[in-house]
């Protein structure tokens, strides 16, 4: 298999579904978990505008619901078994542990388990969105991101520096690079991009890692 | 008892200042009829509840771009780039609540519940000046109720004495908003004889809504 | 007109509603009312099991659905534009202030809105079921009493002695002899059945009551 | 994917003491099926979370009947006049709850809230242990969360992959109750194929069900 960047990262990413899971998928690299989704594992999305089982964008042409959409707010279908509710049953649905995973990225993530995803005082002002209710209330927190920023610099910290999301919630960190799990004892490196090694992820992680004997491979036959 | 009137006779007791709770996902299930009979009346300085601004030019963005809201409250304006712009030039103010909480916030300001407990936001910027109470060993925030003057709501059908049913996702904020607020003004896309919905199916009962116009 | 006992104080309180209210009537004497209701004035009838619309049990031999029961659990029908919820939402609307009154009977109820009604230690234990939601949700709590209870004594305090339903909530007391309104000074003798005066209503009362200078009638036609 | 069983495979993974959320009010929309499993079964010392236990020889009655029940939680149990005579024998452990109350705390458990704010029972007996906490000048009483081992559902039509439909007043604690369990076992007296119940109709997502049986 020749996967690598953003296509390794939402393959491996995907291999935590579970066959009959709820899954919300944030808007832009996580959705791309569909992809590749393994054969056999039947996922149902939940999008947190209330409704479960989207299926994406209809087709060029394709009849659709103006008012079936995302939470991107971008038109989508509904698959058959699917249903809607509101937003507070919505958000009651991720709160009460009802979600499996949530997927979502960062601008920060760090060795405590708290992520930075939502503002940058003094650049963005967007608002969070559902994202704090996402992280504190799925029950696995899966976050995808490239290793590094785009100048080189670690983002998987010792101590995020930006406004949390949320804090202790992370539960794994998935990159080009690694398969991070955060443990009551730290950041442990769970598996490797095929040619990366341990010292490759050290050299560009911040975070203080725990370094088990055996690291898996994050691609897996 | 028929609540259907016109969008003037719907509007005409309200006035500048108010707090209006307007549901809507980014631009689906947004009272935009009421919306724009509220710029037609010329009402602004208005404190609007929602979950964001639609997107630029339509929705709650109208009222973004007539300069109507002083304050709002929601849990994301990015969305609407002007919405944006005007947080950014200081014309109008914020506050972000995590869109889960804004969801049990205003539920509790309709249901009589004096706040609730939640994790989401501890340790966060969300959690400053907020009460931290421990339950059972684990620590939540207490968040106060929310409750509007006035409450917008966009329903798919609804019959002549006010029970609602939305549509797909354009049910979103409606659905608990419509519990919020001392005036509920109703705009539906079909209006129905009393009767023709299933007792089981209305998502909103009757009792909740004040007036109804078609949108 | 002839009114008396239990009729007048039925024919009395369902003066109290307006067009459209929506109203939960306590099982037994309040249900009552119903039979009372004046001409040109439409109340909805909330039952805390989940329901908006019931108009009593059906007649003998006529179609009924078995799913359609109110608040004693007796079957009932549903009037055209009822509706039907989950008890979460139905104690939603009541707490939230939504019923426009809420009327119940009580063991007894004093000068400072305390009513007790649920409870009498060491004999009932039944339990409160809907009463205390009701009574500190609904905006108007009407007191539908006898004036004394079996034995000739007040049922109308100046302290419960039982165990509260609810403290400070009660506004005002139907009974066979008077209408008392609880107000931030005490509660007033506002109004008086054909024949009974004042000095009547005091020496079968406990509580300390304000006699204003003019008191209606309970009757109006 | 077909949650279908059996009723003997729905209940046997239970065992003695479990807490169990049971629906219905009075005798209505009470999972009767799944009761006479359970005793069928044997399981017994159950804690048992209901609104009421049904009248004399009925549902939850059925569980009083065989003394299978250890403790309740309730709001009512004066319509089963078997309940009161056990409880007052000291048979049962009883703790009343008011009933908004047990829908708010079932509803907290289910949707991950750690308390809610209620002015219900302030005053009261019911108050006797509990926080206080002032809002805004008001007071209300701290009421934490319930949750359950299993819940049992009766619901009017399910489809295989668990969306469920509730008719009339039969609904009543079950759409809450199927949110506040770790097992959540339906009895349904209809099973439609999935995609014949509407999206907008569905009162319970199939997410929250692991087993359904036929009623």
């Amino acid at each position: 298999m020749e996967l690598q960047g953003r296509d390794l990262i939402a393959y491996r990413t995907a291999r935590f579904f579970e066959d009959g899971d709820l899954v919300n998928l944030g808007i832009g690299m996580p959705t791309q978990c569909l992809n590749f989704i393994p054969q056999g594992i039947d996922v149902w999305i939940d999008s947190e505008n209330g409704v479960i089982g989207l299926t994406g964008a209809p087709q060029e042409g394709e009849e659709f619901d103006p008012n079936v959409v995302d939470a991107s707010g971008a038109v989508s279908k509904l698959r058959t078994g699917g249903c809607c509710f509101d937003s507070f049953t919505s958000f009651g649905l991720i709160r009460g542990g009802h979600v499996a995973a949530t997927v979502l990225g960062a601008y920060e993530v760090d060795q405590e388990g708290n992520l930075a995803n939502w503002t940058v005082p003094g650049k963005t002002v967007a608002g969070m969105g559902g994202a704090m209710d996402l992280v504190s209330g799925a029950l696995k927190v899966i976050i995808m991101t490239e290793h590094c920023d785009k100048r080189g610099n670690p983002k998987i910290l010792k101590k995020c520096t930006l406004p949390l999301t949320a804090a202790a919630e992370v539960d794994y960190i998935v990159s080009e690079l690694c398969v991070l799990h955060r443990t009551e004892k730290g950041l442990v490196l769970e598996e490797l991009a095929p040619g990366v090694t341990a010292q490759d992820v050290i050299s560009k992680t911040d975070a203080v890692l725990i370094i088990p004997e055996t690291i898996g491979s994050m691609i897996k036959e | 008892m028929d609540k259907v009137v016109s969008i003037d006779r719907a509007l005409e007791k309200l006035h500048d200042g108010l707090t209006i709770l307007i549901p809507g996902f980014v631009n689906t299930g947004v009272p935009e009829t009421l919306i724009k009979g509220v710029i037609d009346k010329g009402y602004t300085n208005l404190n609007v509840i929602s979950n964001n601004t639609s997107i630029k030019g339509r929705g709650i963005g109208l009222l973004v771009h007539e300069n109507r809201i002083r304050h709002i409250t929601c849990s994301h304006i990015g969305s609407n780039t002007e919405t944006v712009e005007k947080v950014v030039a200081g014309e109008i103010d914020v506050t972000f609540v995590p869109q889960g909480t804004l969801c049990e916030r205003v539920r509790a300001g309709g249901a009589g519940i004096g706040g609730i407990l939640t994790p989401t936001g501890l340790g966060t910027p969300i959690a400053e000046g907020k009460p931290v109470i421990e339950v059972d060993g684990k620590k939540y925030l207490l968040e106060k109720p929310l409750h509007a003057d006035v409450a917008f709501i966009h329903a798919w059908k609804a019959d002549k004495m006010g029970n609602l049913v939305y549509r797909r996702t354009a049910r979103n904020f409606n659905q608990i908003f419509a519990t919020a607020a001392d005036l509920v003004i109703v705009e539906a896309e079909e209006i129905v004889e009393v009767g023709a919905l299933d007792p089981d199916v209305i998502h909103t009962p009757g009792c909740l809504v004040d007036m109804i116009v078609r949108a």
